[in-house]
């Protein structure tokens, strides 16, 4: 019976565990509400999959309204593969906040912080889960809005402005966003998206609809930090403070990305993006584009969480350019590149909140010496660069493999050398931190440090073997997105 | 503001009624334009007008802040809560229908239910708003 | 043990010894004595399997899938089984050596020299026995990761510039050709299993076909193929037993080993002979031969010379693959194994100079004969083996390549053999001669060098002249490696 | 008729809050734009709309600008250079909308799909379903009522977000250390600081209402 | 004429959608970007709420035995979804209102260049 509503659970679990964090008004015990919550909506994920994979999408009616009347969770092997990053990824945050929000967060804010951190998963996981238009929009704002404050948490006065500009930025986007809701709405009459994906057909050449279109992909673009709309995330992701840059970097972009694939591909469908608008054509140049661009910056910075956050562009390049293929090759390898993703930042950011940790920076100058004072730590680094880099038994160099696939199937083979030149410039930026960390002696005048404590060393491997894991048994993560990918391209699964 | 006498007469006169009117709203929402937002934010405005005029001190000691606090998330449990407690009567998540003998009156329970948790919420929340902003003034 | 076993094991040997050394990096000698028992436990597994593949056998096994349709899987058949025995008796002898040499110059880290030495050795032998391509590349990768840190082990400005070099060039060829060609392979075949005949023929245009070709031979970076070469003179800041891993045992073995098995396994000799598309690189590397040695010839530093010497030499393999001929691929595969033997022990005999008589340059070895006989003799006969005279290994496989040449009808390429084979006379012979019959500018104060290295020399130096003696294994294995091409 | 004169009353008070340099003022004006706005929903029949608009954009956003002003300063300062990119972006996205809105049904026609597809069982049907002859309240709370959950959860953020940003500390010496922004705003003003902010508050809202 | 007035109210929503998204983009004090936010967002509302309306409609309340003469109501959806919109709104501001204080307090003015100036020194 419980079962039936595992989909409801997925998001009010953690709604109600927000509000009872602050009634509660104690650190560890909200805290404590996190880390259960996390590990419970990890668990209904799970379930969630195995139930989409073995019988098909699920559609949950909400108020027990009928579909265009109500709005409906519907779930599919797509948003199903995404709920699971996002909740795998806080299950595993949440026990490694406790260490560093304790040295960075006033202690009398933490019940207020695990409260904002639960709401940005309910956010997160609503916007996946949801089959409404606009529903979409409500969840958006919710993660968005407590990602603000927990970015604007940052020890670093500059994570103020940071936090201001994606405020800014990010609410222009939810408002187009909402823009181009509101004109399908005005075309369609309907917001539930299996139903607009049916009446938008007749009304598919309209200037409106194109309009519609233009708008939502701007907005999610801009949620998605697409290559020139990139700009607050750089800032954002380096002075947040840890455990908020890891729990964002491995989900935010994702999710954004997630809803830009249910819209263009659902509900404008895939014919539409290609032959009325031109956008495989933007994605494409734009994708690689960013990648260039992002990770040529991300070669001259010191601040090495600032470094990672333009590599963060890179790689939602490389997601946005398998998409921009159209094929189901290019598609699996965007969206296993979610998954991928989610795992080596994590890793990589989890790494640096534990060097951050010990040496309350993460400049290049600082780490001189780091690989023997902090071995676990700065070797989690190396194989999550190793990951970046798309080198063979790592998650990154499945990656890889598709999109380099995906171009050639195409016959575009330009495309797939510059994907392994790109990946070069990756080997640039993430070889200064190891060179630095291993091949220097540590400075003198600063004091010994030792290795990070095991609740942050803990949480950090689990992912890094996820990064080896899935980078040799694959089973998993292609299957799944092989399917999501047929399903969104409406070749069945 | 504090040695305006009028002021401070016509507030405590005015207050009053603007809460009523506030309940008004809130109960009356079905039937008219209203309901739990607009009467939430109504009922912070009474309490952020007698802030503005007996001063911040005097208001928190009518709404202590943890007070104030605590009403913000009994808001949001009570409304999820109508959707959880639909879960046990066997309903899908949010279905009022089942919280009472017959459809129709379930809907009204769950929807007058909800309403106040919203105008619990958003007034506590416009309070609370209010006064850190005057709290960080001084 | 049955050769499934025996093959996994022999990857996995080395990496348990990984964890022993590091294991006991407190107690040197616990450390060392670790590594000499895994070395010639993997030589007695290679070795094990040597004669199931002379029956004929072809042990494999196939691991799990890593991506939809290609697994990892590992095959012992006759290419490899020649790689694998060189390298891994090799490893036993610069073992020996580098205690020597690692204690004798007090040199830090050594725990971490120890491990990835063992790591590289463990991918090589994963080269040598993978099945496919992917599993080829991977271990091809590992290896590169794993002897990055003995580069640059120094840690000096010098050594880190050096690792840039090295990482940069092995990546760069690797993943921007060698990837995009595996790639494009696995698009076009469908298949990336190394079968006799090649897999490509029947698929891909001549066009394609030959473009592929080029990537691979490009991408390959190992072979040192000009204009990719700058990575092995910069290694050569490494300390010694490196550099001989690098020349001899592992790493440009791997590099010449891979160009092999894709010329056979992926595009199939006569294939190749049919389509084309091998001429240009049958040329590149003529010409990097040539310049190679024609650059060594200015060398002054004597280890910058060996190594300018291993760049043209293994353009000798590279040259022999793409005749495309029998003798061609007989010459080839001899080589790898000759050459191994000659160049480790010119390494060796630089080590001991460095260690004993701290000198560096050919110009101070005037004389330094009568100090270090022993050693002095070894380099000999390397030198004559790199020339390629009798009575020495060098001698077969350049025989084989001259007649591959001569079936092919390649007078350029003849030309280009004997004229490389001037050069490298020209630039040994001129260190013998001093080095025995010049006087010392200073009387020698030092004699040999400790005594497990002049050990792994003289070993390194008699399996030189046994080669060429007795090269009946080798030579069987090569031969049977024809007999697979149809 | 009405309708277009206040919609042009609605696009000169926005052309004055951009021009308008004193936030004082332009806060005013913000309160007024939101009640023409307001009045606006009425005629379109969006008596709820308005009634929030009301309550919010000239009740608590008014208020929450004042307050922000007051801690912090009320003139804006003159840009050196006129920057052209917004100039460009904005006029992009303006051509965008005009060329999307050519092809949108016409204004109040009751045959668009958006007036024929779902609102109209919601019209017929809620009544009966739900007894409440407040059909916006009906589809809030009941139909989309998981849509008005989720905007009570934006609301709760606000909140704990506005607390943890400004929240008053508890002097733990956690905090003190995390004190990192220098004390001006913080500690600085006294008393009267407040005073003036709800004093231009009464004096503005006054002058609002003249 | 008619398609004039089809699209007035359409048109007004975009000249004020411009003109708030001009003052957020070009408009460097922190305060006045965030009134340019209200701006671009209210603009949005008009939008929705002129897609529900109908000519003779009245407000969506179903009035009690009207039986004879049938009523004809506004779209009542767009006025749901336009409350919920405005909330955000409202969220939206309160939340960027009380960054621009915390800014004000590290750094001493709420003007964008002259923040990131000080930003530049390390």
């Amino acid at each position: 019976m419980i079962a039936a509503h595992y989909p409801a659970l997925q998001i009010v679990a953690p709604l109600i565990a927000a509000p009872l964090c602050v009634l509660l008004r104690r650190g560890t015990l909200a805290w404590l509400i996190a880390v259960a919550v996390s590990w419970l909506v990890f668990f209904i994920a799970i379930q969630l999959l195995q139930q989409v994979m073995a019988s098909g999408p699920i559609s949950y009616e909400l108020g027990g309204w009928a579909a265009p009347w109500g709005i409906e969770y519907r779930i599919d092997s797509v948003n199903a593969f995404v709920l699971l990053i996002v909740s795998g990824i806080s299950a595993v945050v949440a026990p490694y906040a406790r260490a560093t929000v304790a040295k960075e967060i006033p202690e009398d804010r933490h019940y207020l912080f695990y409260s904002a951190y639960l709401l940005c998963l309910t956010g997160l996981l609503g916007i996946v889960i949801t089959g409404d238009a606009f529903n979409v929009f409500v969840f958006l704002e919710i993660s968005s809005l407590s990602s603000y404050v927990l970015i604007s948490l940052g020890k670093d006065r500059k994570a103020l402005t940071a936090a201001y500009q994606y405020l800014v930025m990010g609410t222009i986007g939810a408002t187009f966003f909402l823009i181009g809701v509101g004109l399908v709405y005005a075309m369609t009459g309907t917001l539930n998206m299996a139903d607009i994906a049916v009446r938008l057909d007749a009304v598919e050449n309209t200037r409106t609809v194109l309009a519609a279109f233009a708008f939502i992909t701007v907005g999610l673009g801009l949620k998605l930090a697409l290559f020139p709309l990139h700009l607050w995330l750089p800032n954002a992701y380096a002075y947040a403070p840890s455990a908020v840059t890891v729990f964002l970097a491995a989900t935010a972009t994702k999710v954004a990305l997630y809803t830009m694939l249910r819209f263009v591909f659902t509900l404008f469908g895939a014919d539409f993006a290609l032959n009325v608008t031109f956008l495989a054509g933007f994605l494409m140049a734009l994708a690689i584009v960013g990648v260039f661009a992002a990770s040529i910056t991300a070669i001259f910075q010191n601040n090495i969480k600032r470094m990672l956050a333009y590599s963060s562009v890179a790689q939602v390049g490389y997601m946005v350019l398998g998409v921009s293929f159209f094929s189901v090759t290019g598609l699996t390898g965007g969206i296993v590149h979610m998954f991928n993703h989610a795992m080596m930042k994590g890793a990589l950011f989890m790494a640096l909140g534990a060097v951050f940790y010990r040496l309350g920076t993460v400049h290049l100058d600082r780490m001189r010496g780091l690989g023997r004072q902090m071995p676990l730590t700065m070797f989690a680094f190396v194989i999550g660069g190793f990951s970046l880099i798309g080198l063979p038994l790592t998650v990154g160099f499945i990656s890889k493999w598709y999109l380099i696939l995906a171009a050639l199937e195409r016959g575009w083979w330009p495309i797939a050398g510059l994907v392994l030149l790109s990946s070069l410039l990756a080997v640039a930026y993430v070889w200064r931190v190891i060179e630095v960390a291993y091949f220097r002696d540590p400075p003198e005048n600063h004091p010994k440090v030792t290795e990070a404590p095991l609740s942050l060393l803990v949480p950090m491997w689990i992912l890094v073997l996820a990064n080896i894991y899935f980078g040799i048994d694959t089973s998993l993560t292609i299957g799944v997105a092989e399917r999501a990918a047929k399903s969104l391209l409406g070749l069945g699964g | 503001m504090r040695h305006h006498i009028i002021l401070r007469v016509v507030a405590k006169l005015s207050i009053p009624f603007i809460m009523l009117y506030a309940l008004y709203v809130q109960f009356h929402g079905d039937f008219g334009p209203g309901g739990g937002f607009q009467a939430g934010v109504i009922f912070g405005a009474a309490f952020i007008l007698y802030a503005l005029i007996f001063g911040l001190d005097n208001a928190l000691k009518v709404a202590p802040m943890n007070v104030v606090t605590f009403f913000i998330s009994i808001g949001l449990l009570l409304y999820a809560g109508v959707g959880v407690a639909a879960l046990f009567y066997g309903g899908q998540f949010l279905d009022y229908g089942v919280l009472a003998s017959d459809s129709v009156s379930g809907q009204h329970l769950g929807i007058l239910l909800v309403e106040l948790g919203v105008g619990i919420t958003v007034a506590a929340v416009m309070i609370a708003i209010f006064f850190t902003f005057a709290d960080r003034g001084r | 043990m049955t050769g499934e076993l025996a093959i996994i094991a022999a990857i996995l040997v080395p990496l348990i010894g990984a964890f022993l050394i590091a294991a006991s990096h407190r107690h040197p000698n616990q450390r060392e004595a670790a590594t000499l028992v895994t070395a010639t436990a993997l030589f007695i597994l290679v070795a094990s399997l040597l004669s199931p593949v002379l029956a004929g056998q072809r042990p494999e096994t196939t691991l799990w899938e890593i991506i939809p349709g290609i697994s990892i899987s590992l095959q012992a058949e006759p290419l490899g089984m020649v790689f694998a025995l060189i390298a891994s008796f090799l490893w036993i002898v610069t073992s020996v050596y580098s205690i020597g040499y690692m204690r004798g110059h007090h040199e830090k880290n050594q725990t971490r020299f120890y491990v990835c030495f063992a790591i590289a050795l463990s991918s090589a032998i994963g080269v040598a026995f993978a099945g496919n391509m992917l599993t080829l590349f991977i271990f091809y990768e590992v290896l590169t990761l794993s002897t990055y840190p003995l580069v640059t082990h120094h840690g000096t400005d010098e050594a880190r510039r050096g690792g840039r070099t090295y990482l940069g060039l092995l990546l760069f060829t690797s993943i921007a050709f060698q990837l995009l060609a595996m790639v494009w392979t696995w698009s076009v075949a469908g298949t990336l299993d190394f079968t006799p005949g090649g897999i490509l023929a029947e698929h891909a245009s001549p066009v394609v076909f030959a473009t592929l070709f080029v990537l691979y031979m490009f991408g390959i970076g190992k072979a040192a193929l000009m204009p990719f070469h700058r990575w092995l003179p910069a290694a050569m800041v490494a300390p010694t037993p490196v550099s001989a891993l690098l020349h001899a045992v592992a790493v440009v073995k791997a590099g010449v080993f891979s160009v092999l098995k894709v010329t056979i396994y992926i595009f199939g000799v006569d294939s190749l002979a049919r389509i084309g598309g091998s001429d240009i690189i049958l040329y590149v590397a003529a010409t990097t031969t040539i310049l190679a040695s024609i650059i060594a010839l200015r060398q002054n530093n004597l280890k910058r010379r060996l190594a300018y010497s291993t760049i043209s030499q293994l353009s000798y393999v590279v040259m022999a693959a793409t005749l495309v001929n029998d003798f061609g691929i007989l010459g080839g595969t001899l080589h790898v194994a000759m050459h191994a033997f000659g160049k480790i022990t010119l390494f060796f005999c630089a080590g001991a100079i460095l260690v004993a008589a701290h000198k560096t340059e050919v110009s101070q070895l005037n004389g330094i004969g009568r100090a270090m006989p022993w050693t002095m003799t070894a380099f000999t006969i390397g030198a004559l083996s790199m020339i390629g005279l009798p009575p020495t290994a060098g001698f077969i496989s350049k025989w084989y390549i001259l007649l591959g040449a001569l079936e092919a009808d390649a007078m350029i390429i003849v030309g280009v053999l004997v004229l490389s084979t001037l050069l490298n006379a020209g630039y040994f012979l001129p260190i013998v001669y001093s080095a025995f019959f010049r006087e010392p500018d200073t009387p020698a104060k030092h004699g040999e060098a400790p005594k497990t290295m002049v050990g792994a020399i003289g070993l390194c130096a008699g399996g030189t002249v046994l080669l060429f003696l007795f090269p009946g294994q080798i030579l069987a294995l090569a031969h049977m490696l024809i007999g697979n091409v149809p | 008729m009405i309708n277009i004169v206040l919609l042009a009353f609605l696009a000169i008070i926005s052309l004055a809050i951009v021009r308008i340099r004193n936030l004082f003022a332009v806060v005013m004006l913000g309160g007024i734009y939101s009640l023409l706005m307001a009045s606006i929903f009425v005629i379109l029949d969006a008596v709820d709309v308005a009634f929030t608009e009301v309550a919010v954009g000239a009740g608590i956003s008014t208020i929450l600008m004042l307050g922000t002003l007051a801690l912090t300063t009320s003139r804006e300062k003159i840009p050196m250079h006129t920057p052209l990119l917004p100039l460009i972006v904005t006029f992009i996205t303006g051509a965008m909308l005009v060329y999307g809105t050519w092809d949108i049904p016409a204004f109040g026609d009751a045959s668009a799909p958006a007036n024929l597809h779902v609102a109209p069982y919601y019209l017929e049907r809620s009544m009966v379903e739900t007894g409440v002859p407040n059909v916006v309240t009906a589809v809030l709370a009941s139909y989309r009522g998981y849509d008005t959950l989720g905007e009570l959860t934006v609301i709760f953020t606000a909140g704990i977000g506005v607390l943890l940003l400004l929240g008053r500390r508890r002097e733990t010496p956690a905090s003190a250390s995390e004190q990192k922004v220098a004390a001006s705003g913080g500690t600085g003003r006294s008393d009267p600081g407040k005073e003036t902010a709800s004093d231009d508050g009464g004096s503005a809202s006054k002058g609002s209402a003249t | 004429m008619d398609f004039f007035v089809g699209h007035y109210n359409y048109w007004i929503f975009v000249f004020l959608m411009m003109l708030g998204f001009y003052v957020v983009v070009a408009r460097g004090n922190l305060v006045k970007k965030i009134i340019g936010l209200n701006i671009f967002q209210a603009s949005v509302f008009l939008l929705y709420i002129s897609i529900g309306k109908v000519f003779g409609g009245t407000a969506p309340i179903i009035i009690e035995g009207a039986g004879g003469s049938p009523v004809t109501y506004s779209n009542p959806l767009p006025h749901v979804l336009i409350l919920t919109a405005i909330v955000v709104g409202v969220a939206t501001t309160a939340l960027g209102l009380s960054l621009v204080i915390r800014i004000n307090e590290a750094y001493g003015t709420i003007e964008e260049d002259e923040i990131s100036e000080m930003d530049l020194e390390p």
